[in-house]
């Protein structure tokens, strides 16, 4: 059966990576025990969810979605692409945001390994 | 222990999701309904609705304003979050401050130590590097960019400006008394422009379609990336200031 | 060539993404998680789109990196 | 042995004489009444709905007016000897609880139905557990636990009883025809009869249920003894010739049968009990087991169901009830002034209480069934009867019951006439009747009865021809 | 005849406003005591003025709100909730007398959470008597737990909030069931007014919600969550947990708990539950109160051996209740006229014997200090008063003539023959001895020991309603057949329940 | 009179403008206050406060031509559905809307005291920014009717709310807002790829398009994957047992006022979130919703119970709010999940009156410790004798959220009971009863000890009644609680056609 499925995605082999790099990114944010690490892990999940999206607009052998001279259809999809440039800040924002935490953590607490910070609770 | 049995989840929830995306349609295929639909029409009329030769703009700033005036509110929440994490809190008598601990031998070594030979080329390029971030703003309605990508460019270079020359000379860059204005500056014009689209149109973030108007579109286009673009660069660089300033 | 592009492409960036998660090193980390950035550019650039590529490269390669090692510099580079 | 008292002079109440005069004006009353119940008539007072349909009823018929005229003036009698009697300790209780249970009394004469019955009864009983505590030495208070317990199980019972009756036919008042007729089912009939014949027998120390008598009676102050075997004691049986010849009627019982079972108990009750009194030592108890015999008289001669019988029965009630009140206060008498309590302690007692052993005397004659004492009188209606109703076997039982009578009773006179006293148990006792007047003349005066109400039985308006009218409309 | 009143709601606002009144200015020790006074007055003589309408046939209905629609708050006077109510606001003034006099010594703050809150608590009683639907009746049988819950808890040591708790524990999970149980009627039914012959009766044939009709198994479900839940408060044999450990409490609640508010309001939920929401005809039918009745029964013999066992004063009376409360229940369940008389008229005989002795009791302890029945010896002649009206009552428990009790007893008895259940009958005797069994060493103690100790004078603010509770108890087993007397307004209401199943 | 103030309404109404007002007003506030406080930062509090009242007002109008004509659509830019953004107010969005418009005012209210206290002087000005950027998002999530939008606003909400729970500098705080923000961000992503395979699978992206588009469609898999990234990313939001691990301490450790937000409003974004995934798949026959109904169903009843049983073992006030909140979204999703036109109706109705009832819990809990300081229930036990406004209005806030009738918290569960029934589960109906036992249990326990025991704490004994302006609000909410119940019918009725249309859909 899974070698079925493997043949069955080699057309989609884009989105197997896709999901490779997911799995990575979640690994590192549930086994990593470094608050940058998760975030790390984080990120990575994010961009795999942004490289899904604009895979999916992709289309073959197409070219950039502005128009000009010269430039013939087929045109790749331009929604996903402003919806990942949308992901992007989003991701960058989330990041921010949680360095700001992770500074103010070891700030205050003196480590950012989760395992010690759970037992200063 | 705690290792192999998340791996195997994880294992788990990849066959789940290749086995779930294995039903998309191809990568690549035109006729996906990716393509199809709502993309086709965007690639078909967007130019002539929009004016923008860059149909991600022209969907950026036309199609899906919404979309956008929610990402910079994004950009200007986490800035704020920022700060609302960082910003000092012993002062104001508040009990539940603890004193920071005495910095650790190995954190204390600043990691970004900035060598002689990387400060002069940064130096040296940023003039080529802020006109090149001005020509992804202001021609992003046409080709590829646009004021997001130019304003992120330009947060960089401050970044790296800052990094290299200093805080002070932020300062200088980027004056104090004006940074609450700079950070309001892409969701107010966004406010402004939909405000005039109203006005224009009957529809908040609508923009004139006839002929006649097509000037003040673009002007609205326009300001709208310029905004995005300064404003977003304020806000990344404020970002970067304030996880800097401890 | 375009699918074999494509394949190394993605090959690199597991890999990259492996290095990352996998590095002890905080610093060494961030440092290859730019790399990442640079190798999604690529990849963007190669699905067709050069404003997220450009966006990444900014964002993904230049502000992210920044960011994490300025927090990196408060909190230490070594993951315990 | 009690010491007795150096006859201290129990200083008076102030109440006991218009207590006095307020009873008498009810026995006149109460006396008044015999005319119009000779004349057959009953009049009908309701006094109040207890629940729907359940009325509180005063009737009073021949039956009640006989019980009335009879008991009566034993508390006017009690009440005078209390007067010598009763120390101060509880006084004001003593003689509030008396004058209740006066009204009480009457009510239960009067009830009109079973509720009524019922509710004057139970009232009764339990005002008297404060007769029967009076005392509050340990005997008496273990004594009027046993009493109360018995009352109220007894109680119960007859609540039981009043309410499937009720609950069958209504609050039906008592009239000639009986209430319960034969379609009601076998299963009621004999649920009603159980109860209500436990109840009652209960009160009316209807062997087995008889137990709190031997003790009750001691335990009490000597005037209610009287009034607890001549009066309450017989509401227990006065409730079971309602039940019998008013609720179930004596053809009912008949087809029924039951009173085939209660004869044979009342049979072995009158002699059981007599030979149990002739084994007393302690006078009370030996009177109280008398008592079981005496009303087990009553219960035999109520179970067999015969017209005379029943006139017998009411006969016997009365005058049983002044025997035995004399002879109660005989017992109180030599409690009081000799300080005796045991029947072998009386040897020659006689010789200081001559008027109180002449009264004992009396009464014992009467109760042995001696002409022409009260007491042969209601022997002899009683044994006529057994013959008429063609049940000469019981008629051994009376004349067994009365043998055993002079068994348990003549053994005291003659100790206390014949016997040498230990003189040494005397010394330093003033033993003497004077000043006992409050105690004698009540004694003499029912002693008196006694011989009154044998040698002119027959006059109208005392008990036989009274209840000879009354009985007259159950056959 | 329905009729819109809005005194149905000023009888309970009166009550409200008593209590608001009383947090308000209660530290002041005249007024505290005149708005308890006036308002105890004043509503029993609202409550009073619905008497006559209301034995003339006339029902008062008052409709506050609505807020799930067709679900909402209102009152609805009719002839069995204004006994209870009039039982309630009757009991009000006696023990408000009561517990000024009882509460002198205590500190005004404790005095002033005491007036509030029993106020509350009456106004709660009456919305349980009036109210119109089961939610109403909910909502207040679930305010009667708050606020009863202050007072239970009122002294505030450990055993109190102990009391407390397992107080709150029992009757909020009563109060879960009775829940569950409205939300199963509303589904079942559709609504949840009373006022019509059984709530579900309709339900019983045909769905409203189109589920088809009703199964034996989910009236049945309907039945025991309701029953189960009201008797919770009503003390049933196993939910009775709680009643005796609220004895902590001062005096004047007990009376609360006992007699005024709480032990009824689960016995007058569980008529509701019987005549309102199954109705006579549905229930006969279907036989669930057989097995209410021998829950009944466990209670009555069960509680009375309790009882017997315990040694202190107030625990056995807490008992006791447990036994006599159930006579209400097995009374109703009897599903007959003359049952459904006394199930109604018992709330007052119990309510006021009950009162009485929980008020000699009080008095007792207030006086002496003394709580164990060993310690009465000789009290009687000390507080003869006091000891008479005890005797009384236990005399009227134990079911002797003229008293409340016989009545009760008589009804029963007659009421169980009626419904051809002579077992019955047999345990109602049974319970009356044993109720003699552990009143009258009580009693005995009291007068027949030597006196043992000085007792401190009670006072007249505690004697009186005690000598007036006794004598109601007179009042009530002699009065039976005077018009707009409590027994009158018992058997008419019990006339009306089952003039609509003759219809 | 009365036909007057009808036509001023209708025409008011008519404007077609209010909807985009409704949002832009409180993030255009947001995004000037920081600017403000340069000028004059006294009046940031005031500033909050005016931005808030008039959203509140914005959304009558609103909810008026709601209830007169029924759902309707705003498109900004003018661009036709589906290539344009959509915003659509339905009565859910009403009822998210309605819940933040009318909490936001007493909360910035509230605030203006509070927060002078609890949140460090620097981060002032953040601290009302990122309100009202909260509440703000918390609009636009209700009210837009596309799925990546959708995502832009929920990010709004949650990247401000990680903040907002660490604004107050407590070190527990800092870390519960990392943990909260982990969660959420990786709720965020689920969220995306879901959304990213709609898109994929039909090529669009308005919800009402994409719900149309999918039952064509013949993948069952990635359907299922779809609706379970959406689910749990969702439940996630929600805080659902079991992934409600996160919520306690961000609730607890965050300052009053956030607290109140956060657990009043921003939880039902994930309530809202499941509901518009429920109206995405409705007509999907591939896939089972029953099914996915039924998981989350038990899922629900799990919250419910678990809630309250932690909750009971908590000796922290806020803490035990916060499970408590476990508890209430598990009847939101209980009777959502039942799918029965009453369970239905009880859990939308729950979404408005647990907001409200939360809210005042947390306000009230907040002012008690905006004085004492203290915050476990045996520090803080016998405050009820110093603040007694203060505690009866939490007291009646307990009752409410027991669910004692005629509060607004009785309302819901009674619904969702009687739906439960209707769905012919009477399990669940058990649930709803025995939570509401449970949770009575421990508000008993809050008013057992602020009542009934005597004060230990030197701050109990002297503490005085907050100011007017923390309790005004305070009181107001309570008495809401009251109120609303008491008014239950006009939601009732203005919800059941909304209930209905949504089950027709499924149907």
């Amino acid at each position: 059966m899974l070698p079925e499925m493997l043949l069955e995605l080699r057309p989609n082999l884009d989105y197997a990576a896709v999901v490779v790099l997911f799995c990575i990114g979640l690994y590192a944010v549930i086994v990593k025990n470094n608050l940058i690490k998760k975030l790390l892990g984080l990120n990575i999940m994010e961009t795999a969810v942004f490289a899904f999206i604009v895979t999916s607009g992709m289309v073959e052998g197409g070219a950039p979605p502005v128009l000009g001279p010269g430039v013939m259809p087929p045109l790749a999809s331009p929604l996903p692409h402003a919806l990942i440039l949308t992901g992007i800040v989003v991701a960058l924002a989330t990041t921010a945001l949680a360095l700001a935490l992770i500074i103010r953590i070891y700030l205050q607490h003196g480590t950012i390994e989760a395992d010690q910070l759970r037992e200063l609770d | 222990m705690k290792k192999p049995l998340v791996i195997a989840l994880l294992i788990l929830l990849a066959l789940a999701l290749l086995a779930a995306m294995a039903e998309l349609p191809a990568v690549g295929q035109a006729d996906a309904p990716v393509h199809t639909h709502v993309s086709a029409r965007y690639i078909e009329q967007g130019e002539a609705e929009t004016g923008a030769h860059n149909l991600v703009t022209a969907v950026l700033l036309n199609y899906r304003g919404m979309d956008t005036f929610g990402e910079v509110l994004v950009l200007f929440t986490a800035l704020c979050a920022g700060f609302a994490v960082l910003l000092a809190a012993a002062r104001n008598g508040n009990k539940h401050y603890r004193q920071p601990p005495a910095p650790q031998e190995s954190g204390a070594v600043p990691v970004i130590a900035v060598s002689p030979v990387v400060s002069f080329v940064v130096r040296l390029l940023a003039p080529f590097i802020a006109l090149f971030a001005a020509y992804v703003i202001l021609k992003g309605h046409l080709s590829p960019g646009g004021g997001f990508q130019g304003g992120m460019i330009l947060g960089a270079l401050f970044i790296a400006l800052t990094l290299v020359l200093g805080k002070q000379y932020s300062a200088r860059l980027l004056p104090v008394a004006w940074r609450p204005w700079l950070y309001a500056l892409a969701p107010a014009a966004f406010l402004v422009v939909g405000m005039i689209g109203l006005q224009l149109t009957g529809y908040f973030l609508g923009y004139p379609q006839e002929p006649a108007w097509h000037g003040v579109r673009e002007a609205m286009m326009v300001t709208l990336e310029i905004a995005i673009g300064v404003g977003g660069a304020v806000l990344v660089a404020s970002l970067f200031l304030a996880l800097e300033s401890d | 060539m375009s699918e074999l592009f494509d394949l190394v492409l993605l090959a690199l960036l597991i890999t990259i993404a492996l290095l990352v998660v996998r590095a002890r090193d905080l610093l060494v980390a961030a440092i290859i998680f730019s790399g990442y950035g640079l190798g999604l550019c690529l990849l963007w650039l190669h699905r067709g789109a050069p404003d997220v590529a450009m966006a990444e490269a900014a964002v993904g390669a230049g502000v992210t990196t920044v960011l994490f090692l300025v927090a990196i510099g408060v909190t230490g580079r070594k993951e315990k | 042995m009690t010491q007795p008292q150096n006859i201290p002079k129990i200083p008076a109440a102030g109440y006991e004489l218009p207590l006095m005069l307020l009873t008498g004006l009810i026995i006149a009353g109460c006396w008044a009444l015999i005319p119009g119940a000779l004349a057959g008539r009953a009049p009908e007072f309701s006094l109040l709905q207890l629940a729907p349909g359940a009325w509180l009823l005063l009737r009073i018929d021949p039956l009640g007016v006989l019980f009335t005229a009879t008991i009566t003036p034993l508390w006017l009698l009690a009440l005078i000897y209390s007067r010598g009697y009763i120390g101060t300790a509880h006084r004001d209780r003593y003689y509030l609880v008396l004058m209740l249970s006066l009204p009480l009394a009457l009510g239960v004469a009067w009830a009109g139905n079973l509720l009524t019955l019922l509710v004057f009864y139970e009232l009764l009983s339990v005002l008297s557990y404060l007769l029967v505590v009076h005392e509050e030495t340990p005997t008496a208070k273990a004594a009027a636990a046993k009493y109360i317990v018995y009352v109220l199980v007894g109680g119960s019972c007859i609540l039981l009883g009043v309410v499937l009756v009720f609950y069958l036919v209504g609050g039906q008042t008592f009239a000639a025809e009986p209430m319960l007729h034969a379609g009601l089912g076998w299963g009621y009939l004999t649920a009603i009869f159980v109860t209500l014949l436990a109840g009652f027998g209960v009160k009316a120390a209807l062997v087995p249920l008889h137990g709190w008598v031997p003790d009750a009676h001691p335990a009490a102050p000597a005037p209610f003894s009287a009034l607890l075997s001549g009066v309450l004691v017989a509401t227990g049986a006065f409730g079971i010739i309602r039940v019998t010849h008013q609720v179930f009627g004596v053809e009912l019982l008949r087809e029924l049968g039951f009173m085939h079972w209660v004869s044979p108990l009342a049979a072995i009750g009158v002699l059981a009990a007599a030979v149990a009194a002739a084994r007393q030592d302690d006078l009370k108890r030996r009177l109280a087991y008398s008592t079981i015999s005496q009303l087990g008289y009553i219960t035999l001669a109520i179970s067999l169901l015969g017209q005379e019988l029943l006139v017998g029965a009411l006969l016997h009630i009365s005058n049983h009830a002044m025997m035995k009140a004399t002879l109660f206060f005989c017992a109180g008498l030599l409690l009081r002034r000799a300080g005796v309590r045991r029947v072998s302690e009386m040897a020659g007692l006689a010789r200081r209480l001559p008027w109180t052993m002449a009264a004992f005397t009396l009464a014992a004659l009467g109760m042995i069934g001696v002409p022409p004492l009260a007491g042969f009188i209601s022997k002899w209606v009683l044994g006529m009867g057994t013959l008429a109703t063609g049940q000469p076997l019981y008629l051994l039982v009376f004349m067994g019951g009365s043998l055993l009578a002079a068994a348990y009773l003549l053994p005291v006179v003659y100790i206390a006439y014949f016997r040498e006293p230990v003189e040494e148990e005397w010394k330093n006792k003033a033993i003497t009747e004077r000043g006992a007047g409050w105690m004698l003349i009540p004694t003499l005066l029912a002693a008196a009865a006694t011989v009154i109400l044998g040698v002119a039985a027959t006059a109208p308006g005392l008990p036989l021809s009274l209840a000879r009218v009354a009985v007259s409309p159950f056959w | 005849m329905e009729i819109v009143d809005p005194r149905p709601l000023l009888a309970l606002g009166i009550s409200l406003a008593c209590a608001l009144l009383v947090f308000a200015t209660g530290r002041h020790y005249g007024r505290r005591v005149l708005w308890s006074m006036g308002a105890a007055l004043l509503k029993f003589g609202v409550v009073i003025s619905l008497l006559p309408g209301a034995m003339a046939g006339e029902v008062y209905l008052f409709r506050l709100v609505e807020f799930p629609p067709g679900v909402g708050i209102g009152f609805r006077v009719d002839l069995m909730g204004l006994f209870f109510a009039l039982v309630s606001s009757t009991l009000w003034i006696f023990t408000t007398i009561y517990a000024i006099g009882y509460m002198r010594g205590e500190a005004d703050r404790a005095q002033v959470r005491f007036f509030g809150f029993f106020a509350l608590c009456v106004a709660a009683t009456v919305g349980i008597a009036f109210a119109e639907n089961l939610l109403t009746l909910f909502i207040f049988y679930e305010l009667l737990t708050v606020c009863t819950y202050p007072l239970v808890i009122h002294k505030e040591t450990p055993a109190a909030l102990k009391a407390g708790r397992k107080y709150l524990i029992y009757t909020l999970g009563g109060g879960g069931l009775v829940l569950l149980g409205l939300v199963l009627v509303q589904h079942a039914a559709g609504t949840l007014s009373f006022g019509q012959t059984g709530l579900l009766a309709a339900g019983a044939h045909d769905g409203p919600l189109g589920g088809g009709p009703l199964g034996g198994g989910q009236l049945g479900l309907i039945f025991a969550v309701l029953v189960l839940g009201f008797g919770v408060k009503a003390a049933v044999m196993p939910l009775h947990g709680w009643l005796p450990s609220a004895m902590v409490a001062p005096t004047p609640v007990s009376a609360l708990l006992h007699a005024v508010a709480v032990v009824k309001a689960g016995a007058f939920g569980i008529l509701r539950v019987i005549y309102d929401i199954f109705g006579l005809e549905l229930l006969a039918q279907l036989n669930f109160t057989q097995a209410l009745a021998w829950l009944a029964v466990v209670s009555i013999i069960g509680g009375s051996l309790l009882a017997w066992r315990q040694v202190n004063l107030k625990r056995r009376l807490a008992y006791s209740t447990v036994s006599q409360v159930s006579y209400i229940l097995l009374a109703a369940s009897l599903l007959n006229p003359t049952a459904t008389v006394v199930a109604i008229m018992h709330l007052a005989n119990q309510g006021f014997a009950k009162i009485t002795m929980f008020f000699v009791a009080g008095a007792i302890e207030q006086g002496s200090g003394r709580t164990e029945i060993n310690q009465l010896d000789g009290i009687g002649r000390q507080m003869p008063w006091s000891l008479a009206a005890f005797t009384v009552a236990a005399l009227s428990f134990i079911g002797v003539p003229l008293l409340a009790g016989f009545l009760t007893k008589w009804l029963v008895i007659l009421g169980a023959l009626e419904g051809e259940a002579w077992w019955f009958a047999a345990v109602m005797v049974i319970s009356g001895l044993l109720n003699a069994v552990y009143w009258l060493p009580v009693v005995y103690r009291a007068y027949f020991r030597p006196v043992t100790g000085v007792v401190a004078d009670p006072g007249w603010l505690l004697r009186g309603p005690i000598i007036a509770c006794a004598a109601f108890v007179v009042l009530l087993g002699t009065t039976a057949h005077f018009h707009l007397l409590p027994f009158s307004v018992a058997s008419e209401a019990a006339r009306v329940i089952w003039a609509e199943v003759a219809n | 009179m009365a036909a007057a103030l009808t036509v001023s309404w209708s025409a008011l109404a008519a404007w077609p403008h209010w909807l985009i007002v409704l949002i832009l007003l409180p993030l255009g506030g947001a995004v000037l206050t920081p600017a403000l406080y340069a000028l004059q930062r006294r009046l940031v509090p005031w500033w909050a406060l005016l931005v808030a009242g008039l959203t509140a007002l914005t959304v009558l109008p609103l909810l008026w031509r709601l209830a007169h004509e029924g759902p309707f659509s705003y498109l900004p830019g003018g661009w036709a559905r589906p290539y344009g953004v959509e915003l659509r107010f339905d009565e859910f969005a009403a009822l998210l809307a309605a819940a933040v418009a009318l909490l936001a005012p007493p909360v910035l209210l509230f605030s203006r005291r509070y927060a002078a206290r609890a949140v460090p002087a620097g981060r002032l000005p953040f601290y009302y920014t990122l309100l009202l950027l909260n509440l703000g998002g918390l609009l636009g999530l209700a009210i837009t009717a596309d799925l990546f939008n959708l995502f832009v606003f929920l990010e709004v909400v949650s990247l401000s709310a990680y903040a907002l729970v660490a604004v107050g500098g407590r070190p527990v705080a800092e870390l519960a807002a990392f943990k909260y923000l982990l969660m959420g961000a990786i709720s965020s992503l689920l969220i995306l790829l879901a959304v990213g395979i709609l898109f994929a699978l039909t090529g669009s992206l308005n919800m009402a398009d994409v719900a149309q588009r999918l039952p064509a469609l013949a993948t069952p898999a990635a359907l299922t994957l779809a609706a379970a990234a959406l689910l749990v990313g969702f439940m996630l939001k929600a805080a659902l047992f079991p992934l409600h691990n996160w919520l306690p301490e961000a609730h607890a450790s965050a300052p009053g006022a956030v607290s109140a937000v956060l657990s009043g409003l921003v939880v039902k974004a994930g309530i809202i979130g499941l509901v518009r995934t429920y109206q995405l798949f409705a007509g999907v026959e591939l896939l089972d919703t029953a099914n996915l109904g039924a998981i989350l169903v038990w899922l629900g009843a799990a919250s419910v119970v678990m809630g309250s049983f932690f909750a009971v073992f908590q000796h922290d006030l806020k803490l035990m709010l916060a499970y408590s909140t476990i508890t209430n979204i598990g009847y939101i999703v209980m009777g959502w999940a039942l799918a029965s036109p009453q369970a239905m109706l009880g859990a939308s109705l729950h979404l408005f009156n647990h907001a409200l009832i939360k809210t005042t819990l947390f306000l009230a809990a907040g002012a008690l410790i905006y004085r004492t300081g203290l915050r476990t229930l045996e520090e803080l036990r016998g405050i009820g004798r110093t603040m007694p406004l203060n505690c009866a209005a939490l007291a009646l806030g307990a009752l409410a959220i027991v669910g004692v009738p005629p509060t607004a918290g009785f309302v819901g569960k009674w619904f969702i009971a009687l739906g439960a029934l209707q769905a012919g589960r009477p399990f669940f109906a058990l649930v709803v009863v025995f939570g509401a036992l449970l949770a009575a249990v421990y508000y008993v326990r809050i008013i057992n000890a602020f009542y009934f025991r005597e004060p230990e704490q030197k701050a109990v004994v002297t503490a005085r009644e907050v100011p007017w302006s923390m309790l005004a609000p305070v009181l107001l909410l309570a008495l809401l609680c009251l109120g609303i119940g008491l008014l239950a019918r006009l939601p009732v009725e203005f919800l059941e056609p909304a209930v209905a249309r949504l089950l027709d859909g499924r149907s």
